[in-house]
């Protein structure tokens, strides 16, 4: 019993990690419907910006978290106008060949500005150490990570259905032209989008940082883990995401428990079984 | 006995009863006209009948045989064959391509791999006779996507009579073409095979009223009439429903 | 490629081709006589990225998993060989065209279950099984130290592997000039045109009464054949196989050459492979510390200014200018 | 006139640091040495492979024995790698000294291999009787699932049952692991009393060993042991306060105190540019430039692989990380196996410090798989 | 006098290199309906489609309420006042209908939308269903309400009928005629159905080849046989 309870905390932990850095990828693949490999390389600008401010800046977490965020954002801004722009509404494969160049190119400038090496970001004291559940311990960074989790999510749900912005951009994303005969102002709408989805990026590399750690390679390393979550859960639909990264988390956690040594196998075959059940994703929004 | 034959086909979407116990007759030769306002449920009896959607309840039968958990491919391979309401073609592929396809998939040849399709001379024949039919002959070579709608739809069509079916639907041939390209419809499906049974959906009532010798109305799902066009017009209920003013202008044709 | 031209015009397209790729390998051989084991590598890869074109430029499905059936070819070949002392170079090669249809057919199976992004990670996720269980049958694949052990006869008896290439590298060609034209007579023929009504819309092909599934899935094993010839290649001229050949990197770079070059057009696949091997090869020798860089910004470049990629957007930009003539 | 030696490695991608080690070690050889040896002179040209591509680096070692004629294959940090180019030795008369690879077999594939670096065996085996002087006996390992993760995991075996204690259990994970809690709930559950890891150097030492921490292991006094790559040097910033006081069994420390080393780090430091990415690489890198020394001396520039290799065989020298020679017969390196543990130093930054040496260590890996 | 609601000088436009339309020029005055006919691929939809801003123009100027809009984007268009209705619906397909409502109510309050489930009830019923859920005729419906909603000064409707039951056109086209006689919206129609459209219209307009052709009263062009054979199609009315 202890043991499922500590597996569920730990699929739990690592489920709401993934969320976390993934659902900014989900906004960019399912809203914006632009495949972002980048998606990565702007986390881990995050991550790479974060560590400055704690290690070198000696700033505290709250502020390196917020200026890796802002900074993020606006590094983003003239590559979505010089580079995104050109690509939206492009077939998939085109928007691949692009963003794995952007891809390339942030890994290079990562090796060379910061060199191959990990880089940490400084975690306050009370974030640092473990808590005791009484049958296990576990770090308090992870709780932090899931309450951030959970607040990402109820706070994109509410912007992307609720809002009038929301409405806009689904619909700007459904079909440009029209959105734009209608008097929405699809360039705006899918720069703020694009900021939006690049700062949820940044903010998942710094808070997933001590699970995925930051180093020039990160970009390309942990792409594939984003893609899938995104496409599990259906990309574009937020409780999806939620629920892929979830249930993703508890395969893998389960699997590196019950069979190490097939863990990779276990997933990848769970990956195929729940596409297989669930051809367009866990929450689906999108026609075929 | 009838050729294609369809009992008591049910459809619910969530709690809406789409397709309502909805049962029609066709024998070799037959023109029925299916109208009713939008949202009837006219398309999704199409797309049950065809196997794009699957009925709650009900079974179909066609050339005595029952089809109703039939894939839709072998519907079409058994000569159950539709147009869409809304065009579904090959954008970047040209018309003449589409129509060589459907020959060659009619025929079976659609999946040889040696043999180009362009150097069978019967079937680039054929392609020439129903484009020219149709009056498409001059965008042969073009890229669907680089012609006008309306000569989509007559597209469709082609590719539909290229089929050679038994059973033909057409959802809305007529929709987006305008009156001096009707004729042409008109005369293509003149040219049909008179044993084919056809079914139309059409909102064009001058269309239908030339056409059918028989007409259908569908309200939620449900008919409310079947049966001659003289009558229909006559019907209060498809009056109230449907028709409007149209009945007192008459099926003038 | 896509309008329907004369069957003339259509067979002198095909002889043109046979006859740039013979001058371009000959060019190549004298050119750079010292770097044919990077030709034969190009020559291989380019076998891999005309198979993932046959499913996604042709078949519109996309897949960054293809290298599992690359990857079968070249175990296939090698295994038979390091294993089963069957040396002859064309049995190998013929080993690895049935492993690797083997694979497109199994992978097919798996891919075609889903559209889009979710197929896209469906494809990922065979490629990892397959990489995984041929890491862990290390006794037969030598896990990820690599099969070693490979050895190959003479070709036909008279034509040695030897440490210059030049029996792999025309090996290589013959292969590639084989394939190609089996592949130009596929892709025009009825089979070839149902299915880039596949890739175009899936629905009006059901309703046509021909079954999307069943093309896709031969295409699957086409392709996986003409793959598994690559892989078995890469096996004959390296000797060594390794897990990377049934890799995600592989799958995607091959990938990224196709689109590079352009979807849809053998040629596109084949200029994509020629070009992007080439130019990693030039910057990363210039710059071994550095070179990506430069490759993402080509990258990047093709994207802005040949959205269709190098062929794709060359041809597009041809017809264009003679459609303007007109 | 010019001698030119081509380093296969890994520059760019994932294991860009390896690479920029194996070139600091040559830059810092070549500063210390000078790149003359006699009149002739000495180049080296570098070819990526990013990852292990036995067919990239077949085609590239082709490439430059056959076009830029090198009289010397150096570098390899990834065993398929090196045995890809293997066969082209005898053809091209071209000697490789293997600056990493550490799959046992690899100096078996051709009389012209040299191996400067460590076999994973030969790292991994000392620990165990380490281990067990610590008085622990029941043990669980825990490796990556890749080559030399199968070979830590036997040779700690042989080497832990050889001294009387017994693996409980024996976990292999997916290379790609990112998150280790479940493996730490396994290594609890098992009883074990300690345990040992294998994971190759890079960001994944990073989680592996925050996770032991967080998840109670460290308090509940289960013990890790392990060899180096888990502590390599350039991670240790990063790893921190975390692997303090963690024990690792290794050829290389950059903290080894001889003036040998000295100079080493110093000429070393100043070609990596970052003195913190120094680590064991470039010690490899480093003494298969002393050994390609040795052979140009030998040959006087001409090309003579088989004179060459000979003449290093048996070559003794005391390198950085202390006293070492080339077995005659594995062509192997012979050489100090230290056990260190990861405390601060001097200046403030954690290293690994050594403890207790195991002198001149064969590889028990060639005997194992024979 | 005011400037007229629409005003299109020598306006000349195409996709890539197609030129498909050319040197077209007219001007409609406030409230006044103007009906567009021609065979098909004439260039009706392209016409509408240059003037909401959503074709390559090669030329000339387009101007709303007397501004020149010709180099704006096309949301500044619809903002400015310009509502289109295009021929293949565009309604969106992942958005609700209430959605699709609220996306044509510009800067409008949201209670507006109930303007548009007064005139298509059917809408209402359907408000949660998605947009692809929708039959073809309920799309017509949805697409030229959420454009209305938007209040706009002039009108593009590029066959509104299309699609739609008989009754639920006459209703459309009392509406529109109500929308023109209130004299804020200027309207301008494509339509196959000629007979609908020349009962609508004050002034005709008929293109060929991407030129305007002949303008002139409904009356005049029902009169003119000729023209309606030559330019129509033979049986163009009945
Ligand atoms: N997938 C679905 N989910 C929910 N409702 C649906 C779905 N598909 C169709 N409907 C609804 O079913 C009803 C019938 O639609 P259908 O397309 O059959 O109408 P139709 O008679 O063809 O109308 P039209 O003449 O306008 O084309 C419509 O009200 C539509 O909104
Ligand atoms: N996207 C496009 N690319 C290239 N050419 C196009 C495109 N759309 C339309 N055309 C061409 O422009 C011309 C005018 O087409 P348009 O759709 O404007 O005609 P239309 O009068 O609206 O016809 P319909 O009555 O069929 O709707 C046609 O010849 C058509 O082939
Ligand atoms: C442990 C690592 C340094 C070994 C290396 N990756 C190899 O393949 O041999
Ligand atoms: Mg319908
Ligand atoms: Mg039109």
């Amino acid at each position: 019993m202890q043991t499922v309870l500590s597996i569920a905390i730990d699929a739990l932990a690592y489920g709401m990690v993934l969320f976390v850095i993934s659902i900014g990828l989900s906004v960019t693949m399912g809203l914006m419907r632009v495949v972002n490999l980048a998606h990565g390389a702007f986390a881990m600008i995050g991550g790479y910006l974060a560590s400055y401010a704690t290690r070198d800046l000696g700033l505290g977490y709250a502020p390196a978290i917020l200026i890796a965020v802002i900074a993020t954002a606006i590094i983003a801004v003239p590559i979505e106008r010089l580079l995104y722009r050109r690509i939206y509404g492009a077939p998939e494969l085109t928007q691949v060949l692009m963003t794995i160049g952007i891809t390339f190119c942030v890994i290079g400038i990562a090796n060379y500005a910061f060199g191959p090496t990990l880089k940490t970001i400084a975690l306050p004291q009370t974030l640092s150490g473990s808590i005791d559940l009484g049958f296990r311990a576990i770090a308090t960074h992870r709780i932090f990570a899931i309450v951030c989790g959970l607040v990402v999510a109820g706070g994109l749900w509410f912007l992307i259905e609720r809002t009038a912005f929301g409405i806009r951009l689904r619909a700007a994303v459904d079909n440009a032209p029209m959105a734009a005969a209608l008097g929405v102002r699809t360039q705006l709408v899918y720069a703020i989008s694009f900021a939006v989805a690049v700062g949820l990026a940044a903010f998942g590399g710094v808070v997933g940082a001590e699970l995925l750690p930051v180093e020039p390679y990160y970009a390309l390393r942990y792409m594939v883990t984003f893609l899938v979550a995104v496409s599990i859960g259906g990309a574009g639909s937020i409780p999806g995401a939620l629920i892929a990264c979830l249930l993703l988390g508890a395969i893998d956690t389960t699997g590196r428990y019950l069979a190490p040594e097939y863990g990779e196998f276990f997933f990848y075959l769970a990956v195929i079984v729940i596409v297989t059940l669930f051809p367009r994703g866990l929450g689906g929004r999108f026609k075929s | 006995m009838s050729l294609f034959e369809v009992k008591n086909l049910r459809k619910n979407f969530g709690g809406l009863a789409v397709t309502n116990d909805v049962s029609l007759s066709l024998a070799p030769g037959d023109r029925l006209a299916l109208i009713g306002p939008n949202g009837a449920g006219k398309t999704t009896f199409v797309n049950l009948v065809t196997g794009h959607l699957k009925p709650d309840g009900g079974s179909i039968t066609l050339a005595g045989e029952d089809i109703t958990g039939v894939k839709a491919m072998q519907r079409v391979q058994r000569g159950l064959v539709r147009s869409f309401q809304v065009t579904r073609l090959f954008a970047d592929m040209t018309p003449q391509e589409h129509v060589a396809l459907a020959i060659l998939q009619r025929d079976g040849k659609s999946t040889r791999m040696f043999g180009r399709h362009d150097a069978m001379r019967q079937v680039v024949e054929e392609v020439g006779d129903i484009l020219n039919l149709l009056g498409l002959s001059e965008l042969a070579h073009l890229k669907v996507r680089e012609i006008a709608y309306g000569q989509q739809r007559l597209l469709e069509i082609a590719l539909a009579m290229a089929l050679r079916p038994k059973v033909l639907l057409l959802d809305e041939p007529a929709a987006g073409v305008p009156q001096a390209e009707t004729a042409r419809i008109e005369r293509a499906l003149d040219m049909l095979p008179p044993d084919l049974a056809v079914l139309m959906i059409e909102h064009d009532m001058d269309l239908v009223f030339r056409f059918a010798k028989r007409v259908m109305v569908l309200a939620a799902g449900t008919v409310i009439f079947d049966g001659s066009p003289q009558d229909v017009t006559q019907d209060v209920a498809v009056r109230e429903a449907y028709l409007g003013s149209y009945a007192n202008a008459g099926s003038a044709a | 490629m896509n309008s329907t031209l004369p069957t003339r015009r259509r067979s002198l397209g095909t002889l043109i081709g046979i006859a740039v790729i013979i001058a371009a390998s000959v060019i190549g051989y004298f050119l750079f006589p010292n770097n044919l084991a990077l030709l034969t590598r190009i020559v291989a890869t380019m076998l891999l990225v005309l198979s993932i074109d046959l499913v996604t430029g042709y078949c519109g499905v996309a897949t960054l998993g293809h290298a599992a059936l690359f990857g079968a070819g070249a175990y296939g070949a090698g295994i038979v060989s390091a294993h089963f002392g069957i040396t002859e170079p064309l049995t190998m090669t013929l080993i690895g065209a049935v492993a690797g249809a083997l694979a497109g057919l199994v992978s097919g199976l798996v891919i075609l279950r889903a559209h889009g992004l979710p197929q896209l990670v469906l494809s990922i996720a065979v490629v990892h099984l397959f990489h995984e269980v041929a890491n862990k049958a290390s006794s037969w694949t030598g896990g990820s130290d690599g099969l070693s052990g490979i050895t190959t006869d003479a070709l036909l008896g008279l034509f040695e592997f030897d440490l210059w290439g030049r029996t792999a590298y025309v090996y290589g060609i013959v292969l590639l000039l084989i394939v190609f034209v089996l592949l130009r007579i596929l892709v025009q023929s009825p089979f070839g045109m149902l299915a880039r009504g596949v890739r175009e819309d899936p629905v009006r092909v059901a309703a046509m009464g021909a079954s999307v599934h069943s093309v896709m899935l031969r295409m699957y094993v086409i392709s996986g054949a003409v793959a598994g010839i690559g892989g078995a290649l890469n096996a004959i001229s390296t000797q060594v196989v390794g897990l990377d050949s049934l890799s995600f990197t592989l799958s995607a770079e091959a990938l990224v050459m196709l689109v590079l070059g352009g979807t849809g057009s053998l040629y596109g696949a084949m200029v994509g492979t020629v070009s992007f091997m080439w130019f990693e090869d030039v910057v990363s020798a210039a710059n071994p510390f550095h070179w990506l860089t430069i490759v993402g910004a080509l990258l990047i470049v093709v994207v802005l200014f040949a959205p269709k990629g190098l062929y794709g957007s060359a041809a597009a930009f041809l017809s264009r200018r003679r459609g303007g003539g007109k | 006139a010019t001698i030119k030696v081509g380093v296969v490695g890994p520059f760019s991608g994932p294991f860009a640091l390896q690479g920029k080690n194996f070139k600091a070690g040559i830059d810092a050889y070549m500063a210390v040495n000078g790149a003359k040896i006699g009149d002739n002179d000495v180049e080296i040209i570098y070819r990526d492979v990013p990852q292990a591509d036995p067919a990239q680096s077949k085609a590239l070692a082709q490439e430059l024995i056959v076009k830029e004629g090198v009289q010397y294959l150096a570098g390899f940090y990834f065993t398929p790698d090196a045995m890809a180019a293997t066969p082209i030795l005898e053809q091209g008369n071209v000697p490789m000294v293997v600056m990493n690879a550490a799959t046992s077999a690899i100096v078996t594939k051709s009389p012209y291999v040299v191996r400067t670096s460590f076999t994973t065996w030969q790292t991994s085996t000392p620990i165990a009787q380490v281990a067990k002087d610590a008085g622990v006996d029941k043990v669980i390992t825990v490796v990556s699932d890749y080559g030399p993760g199968v070979d830590a995991e036997n040779a700690f075996k042989a080497g832990f049952e050889k001294a009387g204690g017994s693996v409980v259990e024996a976990i292999r994970m997916p290379l790609s692991t990112n998150d280790f809690s479940p493996i730490m709930q396994r290594i609890k559950d098992s009883g074990a009393g300690a345990v040992f890891a294998f994971l190759p150097s890079g960001p994944t030492t990073l989680g592996f060993v925050k996770a032991y921490n967080q998840n109670g292991l460290k308090t509940a006094g289960i013990k890790i042991f392990a060899p180096g790559d888990l502590t390599q040097e350039s991670d240790l910033p990063a790893l921190g306060e975390a692997a303090a006081g963690m024990q690792t069994t290794f050829h290389y420390a950059v903290s080894h105190d001889s003036p040998e080393n000295k100079a080493f780090v110093e000429a070393a430091s100043k070609a990596i540019g970052n003195p913190a990415e120094l680590s064991f690489p470039a010690v490899g890198a480093y003494d298969g430039m002393h050994v390609i020394y040795k052979m140009i001396e030998a040959t006087g520039g001409e090309q003579d692989a088989k004179k060459a290799v000979d003449a290093v065989k048996g070559l003794s020298w005391v390198s950085p990380r202390g006293p070492v020679s080339i077995d005659a017969e594995s062509r192997h390196i012979t050489q100090n196996i230290y056990l260190r543990e990861v405390t601060k130093g001097p200046d403030g930054n954690y290293i690994n410090k050594e403890i207790k040496t195991f002198e001149r260590q064969g590889d028990p890996g060639l005997a194992a798989v024979k | 006098m005011p400037a007229a609601p629409l005003e299109v000088t020598k306006l000349s436009a195409g996709y890539g290199p197609t030129r498909v339309i050319e040197d077209i020029s007219f001007s409609v005055p406030a409230g006044e309906r103007l009906a567009v006919l021609g065979r098909n691929g004439m260039g009706k939809t392209s016409l509408f489609a240059t003037i909401a801003g959503q074709t390559r123009r090669y030329g000339g100027e387009i101007r709303l309420g007397g501004q020149d809009i010709a180099a704006q984007p096309s949301a500044t268009r619809a903002l400015s006042g310009l509502g289109y209705v295009p021929q293949t619906r565009d309604v969106f397909p992942s958005l609700t209908v209430e959605e699709n409502l609220f996306v044509g109510l510009k800067s409008r309050p949201k209670s507006a939308i109930e303007e548009a489930y007064t005139m298509f009830p059917r809408l209402k019923e359907r408000r949660s269903n998605l947009g692809s859920q929708l039959s073809g005729g309920e799309q017509q419906m949805l697409s030229t309400a959420r454009t209305i909603l938007g209040q706009p000064s002039v009108l593009l409707l590029d066959e509104p009928l299309e699609g739609l039951a008989p009754v639920i056109c006459e209703e459309l086209m009392a509406a529109f005629s109500l929308l023109a006689q209130s004299g804020e919206t200027t309207i301008l129609l494509v339509e196959q159905r000629i007979q609908s459209a020349l009962e609508f219209a004050d002034w005709v307009m008929i293109m060929e080849r991407g030129r305007i052709a002949w303008t002139g009263t409904p009356q005049a062009l029902s009169a003119d046989q000729e023209t309606v054979d030559r330019l129509l199609g033979v049986g163009g009315l009945h």
